[in-house]
Parts: C-alpha cells; structure tokens; sequence
C-alpha cells in the first residue's frame, strides 16, 4: 500500500488522539495509529511490537523521529481493535496532532559519564504528569519537549518548545596526580571555551589549574579528559528553557531561551521539575492563540509578561553574558508599562 | 544467575500511565544478567544523584572506526555485571520502517551477546543496542551484517544520515528523503566508518520545511525539501474549509509571515512572489492547499549543540537545489565543503563553527559558490562587520603614493 | 585684502534649487580673508580628491578643557589665511529657539573675531564658530559670555545634551524635554567643561517614542517620553476619521506592533496591557488619539558610532521614570553610572562597550538596579551564553567533596 | 503664544509641503513653516533669519533637529507671506510630513583631518537632486537621509533610511621617521580594533607594523595617531546604506544595512553617489505600502528582492565577517524562490 501510493499522498487528517488517516491520489487511504513508547525498551518488548505488527499490519510498523511507535493499517475497520491491543499492552495511543508528543531525550545515569542529572526517569515522570495533554488534539498547537543530561546536548533540545537541560554549577575537580598520565595537556587547555585553563606544576607533577572565576561549567574539559572529573551530587540539577521550534511554519525557526537557571535532582520523582513545566505548559495552553507554539505566543505577549504570568522570577542570570550578549539588550522603547 | 536486586527508589519509576523504562530493565533482568548490574548501578544513582559510569576507552570492531561507544562502571566492585558495559550504534533502515522479521531478527543477536536493553532508536537515529563486553563486538557485527545491518558513526566521522517519512506517507514531502538517506549512506560508507575528519559530520534529511526530522537544529547538513513554483491551490476545497467555520482571514491570512495571502470572503488569492514557503496555510488547509511542482530542496549548513563556540542552526547555502538521483550536484558539494574543513578545520571544530571563524564570504569563494542574499539575515546585522566588507578584494598599490599629501610637521 | 580665488568645481555647487553652501561661504569671503583661504583650500580638495586638514593641537581657553577644536591646514603655504582654522562649539538653547536679538549677538562676535562661517547647528547641537585663529579664543569667549552664551562639550567630557521640541510646540511630549536638557546642562557644568570622563558622554531628550532628536541612536544617555495608563481615545474623532475614509483596520490596527487594537466599524477597542507604546496609532490619528495621563520616561543607556567596538542603540535601564524637577531619581542614576564607568571604563571607551564588556547583569549590580525583562531583547539571544548566567551567586564548598567519587583508574 | 500653551497642545495638521499648525487645548493655533538651510551658513544668513523673525513672528525662531530653520505665526494669513518672502530669500519651504527633509551631515573637506570624502558637496547634490522630494508630502512616509565623511560617523548614520558614509579602503601609511615623536605607540597598538598594529623597529627607530590582512580600514589609529595618514585620493570614496530607523513608531529602532559598497569620490557633483540614492528612494516610493519606512519594505519583501528591484549586486562585501557574523547568517527555509 505505501508502495503503491510512495509520493503520491494527496491529504491527511487527524481523527482522534493518535489515529490519523492519509488520503492517497488513487483514492487508498492509510490509517496511521501512533503508541508511546520508553524508547528504553527490552527485546521482549521490540518482539511483542513485532507481534503486533504482524497480526494487524501485515508485519509492518515503524518509529517515528521522537521514539514513538507507528503501526498502519489500510481499513478503518481494523483501528479500533489496534488501538485496543496496544493499550493493552501497555503502549498508550496519542501524541498526534496538537498534543504533546513523547520527550527527546538522552542516556543520562543509564549510560552516560557526563550526566549532570538522569534522563529517562525526569521524562517518565513528566510525561506521567502531562499524560491527558498526550491523550488529547485540542491544544492550541504542537508542543516539543526535550531533555538533554548535559551541555552536550544529545538531545539537541536546544530549539524545543520547553527544554528540560542538565548543568553543573562547580569547576571539575583537578586529579592531578592521574591527570598527565591520562590526557594531553595542551588539548585539555585548548578545549576550554573561556580560557579558564592554564597549565602548572603542583608537587614537581605538570597539571592544570582552572580559574574558578572564568570557568562557566560546560564539562568540555571534561569530555576530553578524564582527570577533570565535575559531576556533583550537590550542585548539579536542572536548568529549564522555553520558546524554541525547528519547524518553518509561520514563524523562523527560533532557540530556546531560559527559563528557570535551577532545579534540584530530586530523584525518583523530580517534583519541582514536574511542576515547572506544568506550569509553563498550562499558562501557554490556556493563553495562547490558535497555532501558536509557545515562542510565538511568547513574541506576542512579551517575555516581561512571560515572567508575570508564569510566576518565574527573573533573575541576573537570565541576562546573557556570552560573547553576543550586546545584540541581546533590548534596544528600542517599545515597552509594556503598568 | 544472580537475583534481582532491591530498588526502592526506581520502583517509584513503575507508576503512573506513561510506558515505564524501569519496568523494561526488569523485564531484561528477567533473563540478563547485565541488566540486573545496570538496576543495581542505577539505584545507587538514584540514591547518590550521581552517575557512575567512567570515560570509555577505545572499543570497537575490526576495520570500523566508530560505531561503539567503550563504557565501564566506576562501582565495578559492587556490580561487576556492568564492569564492562558498552553500546552498539546500529544504523537503522531509512525512515525507520522494520518488518518484523528484521525486529526479530535484532532481538536474536542482541539476546545472546548482549543485555536485551536497546534504544529504539538514539538521538542521531539508530538503533542503540545498550550494554555488552569487547569480546562480544566481533560476533555481534558478525552477525549483524549477515542479517544485512551495519554499524552507524561515533567520533570524527559521517554519523547515520536520518530522515523523515517523506514520500512513503506524507502528501507534503518535496522529494524522496528515503532515498537520498539511504543513497548518502552508501555512497558515504568510508567515512562513516573510518573516521578521518575534524569532527562529526550529520545529515537530516526532510521533506519539506516543516522540518519533521528536526534537521535545521541538528545536522552538519540539513537538506529541507521547498518549491519554487505556485501553491496548488483547490479553490472549492478552500471554500469548503470557509463553510464548515474556518476563520480564514484570522487563522490563515494574518498568519502568514508575508502577508501575501487575501481572502475576500470567497477566492484566496496568493503573491506567490512573496510567499516563503513557511507552510503554513497549507497545513491549515491540507485538502485545498498543496506545494507547487517545481520541487528541490534548501541545503542549510552547521547546525550542532552549544559546545564549542555556541549552538547554531543551519544557514541557508543553496537557496534551492534539484534533488533528483544521482545527486551529483549535492554529493560535489558535499565533497568540497569536505576538502575545505578537512584542510583548514581544526581538531573538534564542527563546519558551523569553522565558517563563523573563516567568515562565510571567504568560506563561499573556497567552495566556489556565489554569495547570495538569501544567505543573510540581515536584521541581525549590526554596521561595523562590514567596514571590511567593504573592501573591493585588490587594488594596485602604488600609484596613489605620490598624490598622497598628508605630510605630518 | 586678497582676492576671491578661482574655484571653478565649487562654482559647479551654486547651481540647483538646494541652499548652496558655496554661495555661504563665498558671502563671507566677501568680508574676510579666512573665507577666502578657505575656498581656496576647498577647491583644491575637489581637484585632488583629498582633504587638507592635519591634526588638530590642543587649544582652548582658560579654565575649560573643551568646547575648542584645534585644526591646521596642510597647504598653509599656499592658503595661509586657514593656517590655523579651529572651531568653537557654542551651547546652543535648548529647543534651538533663537531672539533675533541673540541670532545677531552671535554674528557680531564672530563677524569681528572669526570667519564669519557657521554650522547652524553641529550634529551634537551646537552652534558651530567654523574657523578662527588661537588668539582670538579668549576674546570670543569673554563676549559669549558676556552675551549669556556657554561653550559645549569636546573630548572626554560630558557634551552639549540637546532635545526635541518638546512641550513648546507638539502636543505627545510626555515630559518638559527642554527644561530637562537645560537642567542637565545646569547641573554638569563641571563634567561638559573639565574633561575627566574614559570617553564622551551624550544626553539627549526626546519627548514621546517617536524620539525626533534621534537620541536612541547617539546617546549614552537616551531619555525618551512615554507613558503608563491608557492611551486617551476620543471616540468621536475616531469616527470622523472612519467617515473620512481611513481603513483604520488596514492602516491602524494590522500595523500595531502587537495587534493589541480592534476596530469593529465603530468602536476602537484597545488592549492597553499590551500596548507598547510605539506612538503608531496616535500618529495615524493625532485628533483622536493621545499617549495617557501617567507620563514619564524610557532611560535608555550606550549608543554610539561604530569605533571601536561596533555601532550600538541604547538599552533600556530603566522602564519608566518620572521626569520631574529637580529629577533626583535620574541624577542619583547618572551619577552612580558615572562613578562605576569613571573606576572600570577603559580609555576610549563609551559607556555602552564598558556594559558589553563587563556584561549588563554586573553593571546592573554595580549601580544597584534589579534586573527586568524589560532589558532583554530575547529573540536575539543563543543559548549559550546561559551557562555561566545559570549559576547562582555563590555556593558553598566543601561539603560536596565527601559525596563525590568519581575515580579515575 | 508657545509660552501660554506651552504642555497643552492637542494636536497637529500637515497643511501643506512645509506648512503645519499646532492647536493648542485652549484653541489657540500656532503655524510653523519650514525651510531648508545649507547648515553651513553665513553671519549675513544668519542675520537674514533674524531679520524675517522680526517682520513675521515677532522677533522668535527655531532650528530643527535635523538643522532646518522653523518660522512660526499664529494667524493662518501670516503663513502666505512669510513663505513668500523665504522662498525669496533662497530658503525653500518643505521636508515636513511624509517628505524628504535636511540630510543630517559633517564637516568633510570642509574641516575635518579625517574625511574620506565631502560632506556638503554631497549633500547639496542630493538634494538638488531629490528637491521634488522635500517640495511633496505625499510620500508612503517619512525617509531620513544621512552622510558621515569617515566611520567615526559624526552624523550618527548608523540608524537612517539611507546612510551616505565616506570611507578609506587602504591601510594606513606609517610615516616611521615622525612615529615616536607624534604618538604613544601603546596607545596605538591598544587603538585598533582588530589588533593589525604590533610595535616594531625600523632603522633602529622604534615605530609600528601595520598587518593588512588585519586592517579595516576604520582609521582609528589615525585618530590618535597624526603618523598613520590614512587618506587616499584614489581609494577613499563612498558606501550606501539603507533600511535604518530611529522612532519606534510601528517597528523598532534599526540599524542601516550595506546596500553599495564602494562609489567612487567625484566632484563636484557625484553623479553616480545622486543616482544610486535616487534609485532605492524612487524604488521605495513606488512600492512601498503607508507608513512604511525603507527598512520595514525591505523587511516585508526581503533583502533577495531588494536587491532585485534595485538592481543592486549582491557580492561578498555585503556578507558580515565580524565577530558577530554568525548570527547574521539565514537559519531558516523561510525564502523566495523562482
Ligand atoms: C511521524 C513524524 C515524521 C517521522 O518521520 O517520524 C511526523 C509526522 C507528521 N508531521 Fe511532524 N512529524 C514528526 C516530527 C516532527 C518534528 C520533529 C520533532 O518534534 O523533533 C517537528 C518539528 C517540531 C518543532 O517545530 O519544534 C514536526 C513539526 C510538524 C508540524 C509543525 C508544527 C508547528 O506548529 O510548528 C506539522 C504541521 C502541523 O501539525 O500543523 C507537522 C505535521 C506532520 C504530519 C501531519 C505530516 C503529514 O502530512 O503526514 C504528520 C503527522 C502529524 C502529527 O504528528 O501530528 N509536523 N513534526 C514525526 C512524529 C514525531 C512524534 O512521534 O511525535
Ligand atoms: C547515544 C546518544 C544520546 C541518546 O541517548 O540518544 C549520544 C550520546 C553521547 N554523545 Fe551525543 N549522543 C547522541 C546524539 C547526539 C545529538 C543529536 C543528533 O545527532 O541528532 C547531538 C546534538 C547535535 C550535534 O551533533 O551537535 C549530540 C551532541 C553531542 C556532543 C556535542 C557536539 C558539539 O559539537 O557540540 C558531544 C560531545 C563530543 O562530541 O565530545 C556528544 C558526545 C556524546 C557521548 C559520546 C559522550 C562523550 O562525551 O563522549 C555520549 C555517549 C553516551 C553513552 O554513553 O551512550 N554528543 N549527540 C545519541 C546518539 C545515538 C545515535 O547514534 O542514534
Ligand atoms: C562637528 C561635528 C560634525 C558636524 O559637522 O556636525 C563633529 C566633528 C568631529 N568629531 Fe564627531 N562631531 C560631531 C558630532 C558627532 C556625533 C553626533 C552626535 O553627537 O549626535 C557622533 C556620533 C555619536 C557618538 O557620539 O557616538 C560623533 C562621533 C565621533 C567619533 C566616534 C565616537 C565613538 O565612540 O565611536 C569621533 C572619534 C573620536 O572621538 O575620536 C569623533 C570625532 C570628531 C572630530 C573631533 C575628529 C577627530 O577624530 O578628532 C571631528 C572634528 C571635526 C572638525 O574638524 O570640526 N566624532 N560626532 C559634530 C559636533 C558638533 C557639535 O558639537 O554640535
Ligand atoms: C521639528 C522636529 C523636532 C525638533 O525638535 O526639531 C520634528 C517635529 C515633528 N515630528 Fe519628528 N521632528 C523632527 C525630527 C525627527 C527625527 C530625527 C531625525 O530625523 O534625525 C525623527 C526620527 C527619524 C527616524 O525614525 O529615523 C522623527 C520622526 C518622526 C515621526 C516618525 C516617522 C516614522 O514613520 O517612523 C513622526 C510621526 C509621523 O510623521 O508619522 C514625527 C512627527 C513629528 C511631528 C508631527 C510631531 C508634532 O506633533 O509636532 C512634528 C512635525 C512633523 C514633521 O516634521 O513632519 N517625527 N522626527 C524635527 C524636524 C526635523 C527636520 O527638520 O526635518
Ligand atoms: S547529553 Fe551529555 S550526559 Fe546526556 S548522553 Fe549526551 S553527552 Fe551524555
Ligand atoms: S568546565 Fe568548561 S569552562 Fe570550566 S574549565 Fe572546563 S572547559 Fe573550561
Ligand atoms: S518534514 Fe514535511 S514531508 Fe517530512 S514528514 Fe514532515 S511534513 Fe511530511
Ligand atoms: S506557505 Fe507560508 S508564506 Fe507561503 S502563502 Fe502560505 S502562509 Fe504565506
Ligand atoms: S519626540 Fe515626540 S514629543 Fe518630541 S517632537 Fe517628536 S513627536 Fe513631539
Ligand atoms: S501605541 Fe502602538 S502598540 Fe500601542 S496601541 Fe497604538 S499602535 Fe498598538
Ligand atoms: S565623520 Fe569623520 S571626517 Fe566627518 S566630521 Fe566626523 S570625524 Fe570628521
Ligand atoms: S585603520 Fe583601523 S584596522 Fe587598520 S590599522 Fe588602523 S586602527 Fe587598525
């Protein structure tokens, strides 16, 4: 069917949370059934997928761009009982339309070593939280989460509508004694986007040492040496940033920008994040005209007013003081008084 | 085998609606003893808030560069399971479609020599096999490949290529993103595999500028289906759309960024001189309003996360290219752009970040392309970068010495 | 006395319906040599496309270390009338409002002490004496004086603040523009006259945001009217401006910067709390429309031409402010500026790059003002910049020591 | 009559090209008429002013911001006259409403050491030039044009419709023999932005080396340095700039971007500096929608077509390479094509 039909789809239309149908030119529709998924997933689960695919979709399915499953079917007829198995199976039906769709994310204390706080356990819990904004197509538009465990950001979430961000807030920690043993001085210098490290000599040994003043935590020392290590159980958390898109429609694509500097780990629930972007999701879902992702909505009413609705406190940190910082003040009157 | 252990704290994980990935490591755990490690280790995460994973050292398979991220526990002591605990990057098949034969068929090879953990899929786009020891790489690429899979990119070198659905289920694709992906994959087998570049190297391929592969936010190189002609335009559908209550002044018409659409109350009239080709009434109106005929795609150049020099997204650099098989004209100027970084790159230095430092005129004159102003955003200019700018690139030194005047007492 | 030289090019310049400034100073040369000299000089920069001015020495008068602009030519040989050629900037009133009286004060001192060339008026705003040799500096001092004339600004001093027009003839001056500049001019007599300043340092008033003294683009310090309740609408205007057939939907409303506005056919609905004050509207309709009751002023601070560190509009500092006599909050601000740029600021170095250096968030520390939304333009904004910026003041170490155990083997 | 009414006008009319009045709350009217004045003016001008003042407004006048001179009558029948006799004089009534009015400008060769071309001469020309334009108030808006005689840009030209700015397109000549005695050599090294200037030894004397691939041309060490005469016949000449703007009236303030990099200085009369700031206002008139500025057209229909409408090449001059360059480029799809 979809070989038949490849590149000669004439519509599509969203029926309810996670069902759609796509209408070919030859008249062949294809009905589209999206399930979410933990990404995170066992190889019984990737079997019991492949279950269902071959007992209502002719033994196809896919993924989609953010880890969700699809399973197509070519009637109508044969939707309702898909969406029951897979309900069943524990594999919720949604995400579809202007919904809030799965959560990019990243390894975190899974598999990463540069984790500043886990991954798949904040998605879970946030996701648990927004569960009926997943079961529903009745937002004001699209909304893209994304959580990336450190500044390296795997899950490129620096373009989401609300993007959830690991951070550190201390300089590594110097090993010296391991450290000319285990890397290579001059990158370890030269990988420092501030300058911060300079070469030295503790005890007769060569090492480093890191101005703490220049230092803005960004791990990238780290990366390429092991003896810098800066995970933190105290300091490291959570950093929370709104407003960006990837998509053309209507308005460019735009960065996200901060929102909240710090959030604690506070595993296994993470409640202050949890509330967070609640509280963001629900002043943007209430507030916000039709087609309007949370950055245009925010263009609007202004991010003063941002800030007032949200109840976030706007702090010295939320100015940039990055190279560009300059372009960032804002140069005109137009203000909103009172 | 050993038991299951104790996790108070991830237990929590398994509540609530939403799939939980604590539930699937128990399910491994069932029959996996790596996986009972990875619950152990990741319990003392939860307790500690701390990860416990150590630098990887260099893993990986015979005549492959990338493709395996090496990762050790620092608590090997207590959790001597995950000692060694290692990811697979496996490339997955074009826009992400399986049969479940293929799905089966991962699910034999990773049972055996690995956790039964995978990602479906990693961010970049493959299917990440999560956690196995060095002795077990070769006989999984073994296999694998007998199963027709191969490995996909880590370190310096073209990373799995990904696309959206494109053609195979969408009505707005602009050209085949399966195809180009799977053709980039191919031709570009080398350097995925042996990594001999400066830095990483993406593709992303989408079928129009909705961008459903997120390729402007996280692509070396973004190639992002456009038209150049007209909107095709169903005028009873678009009437139909009116009738049943679409405010199409308000929803459509003000939304558009141009503003080149009007709508008096019973023919939608399109400047299609002015229109971007944002997508926007169209995908308010999907029966009535479809991209043009002339189709091609916008290739962008240099997204990546902030570090080094800051984040970036692409910029534009072909404004519209033809985007038919064999690409000869991408894959050339993929090739050049290749040369150039290869050349003046420095080490860690992603193309985004090497065309900021070079200046995209010098960086344009190097790959041999015309400037043009579909590259600049100009609101963002500020009147000093140009007093060099300013510059026509020679002149003949020497005769204005003698009218010069200006003689200091 | 000389001759009036040959200037066949300049005489090119007397054609056309523009006032020629040719013909201005062929008038003066009609009376005075240095006029003259000046043709002469001027001629010869037209032929040789090249001007012939060398640096100006220092000169000025007794007890001011500006206001004089030191200027030699380098054909002195030639035209030795422009020798020395130094110009004196006059403090102009504020409002540029002259009495004939004063008009012709003015040219008699410089008829008798000078070339009898002005600028009516400097780009800065001052009455410009164009051309007088250092002898003649005091005398001309001594009468300006006499007469109730001042000296403005030059070098590292504050300069001459200059305003619109303001409360004397146009109806949205949200505050007394001139009484402000001439307060200021009062109040820092010492700082325009005794250069001890890292660089310049401009004031200008505008009474409204539509800011006809351009001050949001050359002023360190920018103090723009505006205001805080209601725009005042009369409804009955509005109308006669519908019947006199004015799309105030099309022109008015679909042009305010926020679509805060409504027109339904017959009532103007406004969204004040959106309303950003651009002056749009009011302009469109100056009958029926006013800016609000609760008036004051934007503070906006740094812009400046593009040496050294790039061209730059001002920033908001402060939101609003009210603009009343003696204007305490506003002097407390300037002066506490003043104190921080005095002790960080860096030779040449206006008070806008010292906030880009030292960043906006320390600047606003320094002179004990919150940050505010308000300040920050985020569409311009990466997300870079953030990391160090998202860390919280100061944390104690120590106690994280113990908890960290990464350990490299 | 401006001193009774003065904080209490209500609102104002555009008569005629030249001619407004001002009615105050308590009805009193005040008509102001504007002329044109070289700026660079005479005693016996200036005395012509204060001549006119005390025939027709009671000894009292005015400058503008951008240097013309106001008259201003409070009877409608004093406004006829008094335009009669300034048109006489030679100073032409206009440049009020939706018109062209002064060019703000600077010293040039007139004065100034630093000038890389004529301000005056320029300005005449142009004006000459566009005078339909300052004689009408039926323009889609305002157009503020501005010309500065080097980049110190005395006219603040940064922010105008159309900027006329002088620049050099040579690196300094170092007059090594006078250096030492002339300038700090620190200073200087310390004044240039893009640090091209190293101390250096020539003959034994100490003196400095100028890097031309480094040099900008921006002569700021020419300004505090009398041995870098920067100055050259054969390479200084002109740029064109267009899309800035000051009031926020509808859009923000703006920056103006390069639209010509390079004419060459011809006087008297540079023709081709006339013609090429003659194309873009007439390109503007004709296209551009009510109140639009220059740059809120170009922002409408884009810089691509801009250039188009204009004929004005695109090259890589117009590319930014400093060192914000990078947020200059286009992130997005959102273009014209075909
Ligand atoms: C299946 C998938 C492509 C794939 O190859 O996997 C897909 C499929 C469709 N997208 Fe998408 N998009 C998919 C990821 C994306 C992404 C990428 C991402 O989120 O990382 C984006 C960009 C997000 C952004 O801008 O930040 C994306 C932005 C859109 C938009 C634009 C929304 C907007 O207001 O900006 C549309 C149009 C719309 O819905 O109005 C759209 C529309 C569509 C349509 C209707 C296209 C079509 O005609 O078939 C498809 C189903 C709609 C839906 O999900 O509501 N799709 N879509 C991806 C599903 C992800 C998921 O599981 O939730
Ligand atoms: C597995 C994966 C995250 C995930 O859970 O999905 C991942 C994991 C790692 N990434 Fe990544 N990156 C992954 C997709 C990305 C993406 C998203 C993408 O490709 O679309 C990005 C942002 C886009 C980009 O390329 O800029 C990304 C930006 C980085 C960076 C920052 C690169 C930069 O130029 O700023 C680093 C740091 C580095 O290269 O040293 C990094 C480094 C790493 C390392 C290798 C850690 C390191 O410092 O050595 C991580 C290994 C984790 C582990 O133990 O498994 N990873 N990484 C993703 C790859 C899976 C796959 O192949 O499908
Ligand atoms: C006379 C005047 C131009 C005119 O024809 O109107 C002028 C003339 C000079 N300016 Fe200016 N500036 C004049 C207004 C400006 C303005 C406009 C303004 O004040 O509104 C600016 C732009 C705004 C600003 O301050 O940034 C301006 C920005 C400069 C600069 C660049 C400063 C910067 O920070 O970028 C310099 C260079 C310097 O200070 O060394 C400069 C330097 C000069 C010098 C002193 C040349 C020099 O390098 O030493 C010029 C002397 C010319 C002469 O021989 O008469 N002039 N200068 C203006 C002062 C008249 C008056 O007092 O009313
Ligand atoms: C007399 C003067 C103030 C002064 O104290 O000298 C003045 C006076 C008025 N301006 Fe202005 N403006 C004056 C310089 C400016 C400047 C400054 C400049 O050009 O350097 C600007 C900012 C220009 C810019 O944005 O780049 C300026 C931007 C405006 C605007 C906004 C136009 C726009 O579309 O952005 C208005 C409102 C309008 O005309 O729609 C305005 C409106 C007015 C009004 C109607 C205000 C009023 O109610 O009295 C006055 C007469 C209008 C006119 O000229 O058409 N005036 N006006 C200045 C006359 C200059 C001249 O001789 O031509
Ligand atoms: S975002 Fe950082 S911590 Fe998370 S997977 Fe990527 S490199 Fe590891
Ligand atoms: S964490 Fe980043 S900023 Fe700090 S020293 Fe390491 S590389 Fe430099
Ligand atoms: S990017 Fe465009 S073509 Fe591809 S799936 Fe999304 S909407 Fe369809
Ligand atoms: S695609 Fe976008 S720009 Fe083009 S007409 Fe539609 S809404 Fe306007
Ligand atoms: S700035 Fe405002 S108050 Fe001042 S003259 Fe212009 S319009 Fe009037
Ligand atoms: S002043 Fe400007 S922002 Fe306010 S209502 Fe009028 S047009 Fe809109
Ligand atoms: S712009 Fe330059 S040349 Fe012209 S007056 Fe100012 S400093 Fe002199
Ligand atoms: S002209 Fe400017 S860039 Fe060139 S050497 Fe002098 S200061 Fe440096």
């Amino acid at each position: 069917m979809i070989k038949k039909n490849y590149g000669a789809w004439k519509y599509h239309e969203i029926l309810s949370a996670g069902v759609m149908v796509h209408v070919a030119e030859s008249g062949d529709k294809v009905f589209t059934v999206r399930a979410g998924s933990p990404r995170l997933v066992s190889t019984q689960t990737i079997r019991k997928f492949a279950e269902i695919a071959d007992k209502h979709c002719g033994g196809f399915m896919r993924f989609t761009s953010r880890h969700n499953a699809e399973f197509m079917v070519t009637e109508e007829s044969k939707v309702k009982p898909l969406v029951a198995e897979l309900e069943s199976a524990g594999f919720p039906v949604g995400g579809l339309g202007n919904a809030i769709t799965s959560i990019i994310h990243t390894q975190g204390w899974v598999h990463c070593h540069s984790a500043a706080t886990d991954a798949s356990g904040i998605v879970k819990c946030v996701m648990d939280d927004l569960f009926e904004y997943f079961k529903t197509t009745e937002l004001p538009g699209k909304i893209r989460i994304a959580l990336a465990c450190c500044l390296n950001m795997c899950g490129a979430v620096h373009c989401s509508d609300i993007a959830i961000l690991g951070i550190h807030r201390r300089p590594p920690k110097i090993l010296d004694a391991s450290l000319k043993r285990l890397c290579e001085i001059p990158n370890v210098v030269a990988s420092c986007p501030t300058a911060a490290i300079r070469p030295a000599t503790k005890d007769g040994v060569p090492t480093v040492e890191i101005d703490e003043n220049l230092c803005m935590f960004c791990a990238n020392c780290f990366t390429v040496c092991p003896a810098l290590p800066i995970n933190d159980p105290l300091n490291d958390g959570v950093s929370i940033w709104v407003g960006g898109k990837v998509s053309n429609a209507m308005s460019e694509p735009r960065f996200s920008k901060l929102a909240v500097p710090f959030l604690p780990n506070n595993p296994p629930r993470w409640p202050e994040v949890v509330a967070a972007v609640r509280n963001i999701v629900e002043v943007w879902a209430k507030n916000a005209r039709p087609f309007e992702r949370i950055g245009d909505f925010i263009e609007r009413i202004g991010w003063p007013r941002f800030f007032q609705m949200t109840g976030i406190e706007f702090t010295k940190q939320h100015i940039d003081d990055f190279k560009h910082a300059g372009l960032t003040y804002k140069r005109s009157t137009q203000l909103r008084h009172g | 085998m050993a038991e299951i252990p104790k996790t108070p704290l991830l237990d929590e994980l398994e509540k609530g609606p939403w799939p939980s990935f604590v539930k699937e490591i128990k399910k491994a755990a069932e029959k996996n003893d790596m996986a009972k490690g990875l619950l152990g280790q990741l319990e003392t995460s939860y307790r500690e808030k701390i990860g416990h994973w150590k630098h990887g050292g260099i893993v990986g398979v015979m005549g492959y560069g990338g493709g395996v991220i090496g990762r050790y526990s620092d608590l090997a002591d207590k959790f001597p399971d995950v000692a060694h605990f290692h990811t697979m990057r496996v490339n997955h098949p074009a826009g992400w479609f399986y049969t479940s034969e293929a799905l089966r068929k991962l699910c034999d090879i990773w049972d055996e020599h690995g956790s039964g953990l995978t990602n479906m899929h990693g961010s970049t786009g493959d299917i990440i096999f999560l956690g196995t020891t060095t002795d077990q790489l070769e006989p999984i690429f073994a296999k694998l490949t007998e199963a027709g899979f191969d490995l996909g990119g880590s370190g310096s070198d073209v990373r799995t290529p990904s696309c959206c659905v494109g053609q195979a289920r969408c009505e707005w694709a602009c050209y085949d993103t399966m195809a180009l992906t799977y053709d980039l994959t191919m031709t570009y087998q080398d350097e995925l595999h042996r990594p001999a570049f400066p830095y990483k190297y993406k593709f992303k391929c989408s079928g129009c500028p909705i961008d459903c592969v997120a390729s402007i936010a996280r692509a070396d190189m973004s190639i992002i289906g456009t038209w150049k002609d007209d909107i095709q335009v169903d005028a009873g559908e678009v009437k139909k759309y009116a009738d049943g209550g679409l405010n199409i002044d308000k929803l459509v018409c003000a939304n558009c960024p141009t503003k080149c659409m009007d709508w008096n109350g019973k023919t939608l009239a399109i400047d299609n001189s002015n229109c971007v080709k944002c997508m926007h009434c169209i995908r308010v109106m999907p029966k009535a309003l479809r991209p043009g005929k002339e189709r091609g795609a916008t290739i962008l150049l240099g997204s990546k996360a902030p570090i080094v020099e800051g984040a970036l997204l692409s910029s534009v650099l072909v404004p519209f290219m033809e985007m038919k098989p064999p690409y000869q004209e991408l894959k050339d100027l993929v090739e050049k752009i290749w040369d150039f970084w290869g050349e003046y790159g420095k080490n860690r230095e992603r193309v985004g970040e090497l065309i900021q430092r070079v200046g995209l005129g010098n960086f344009l004159e190097a790959i041999g392309l015309e400037p043009r102003p579909e590259m600049i955003r100009r609101e963002t200019e500020t009147p000093h970068g140009h007093w060099a700018a300013a510059l026509p690139e020679a002149f003949a030194a020497g005769d204005q010495e003698e009218l010069r005047r200006v003689e200091i007492s």
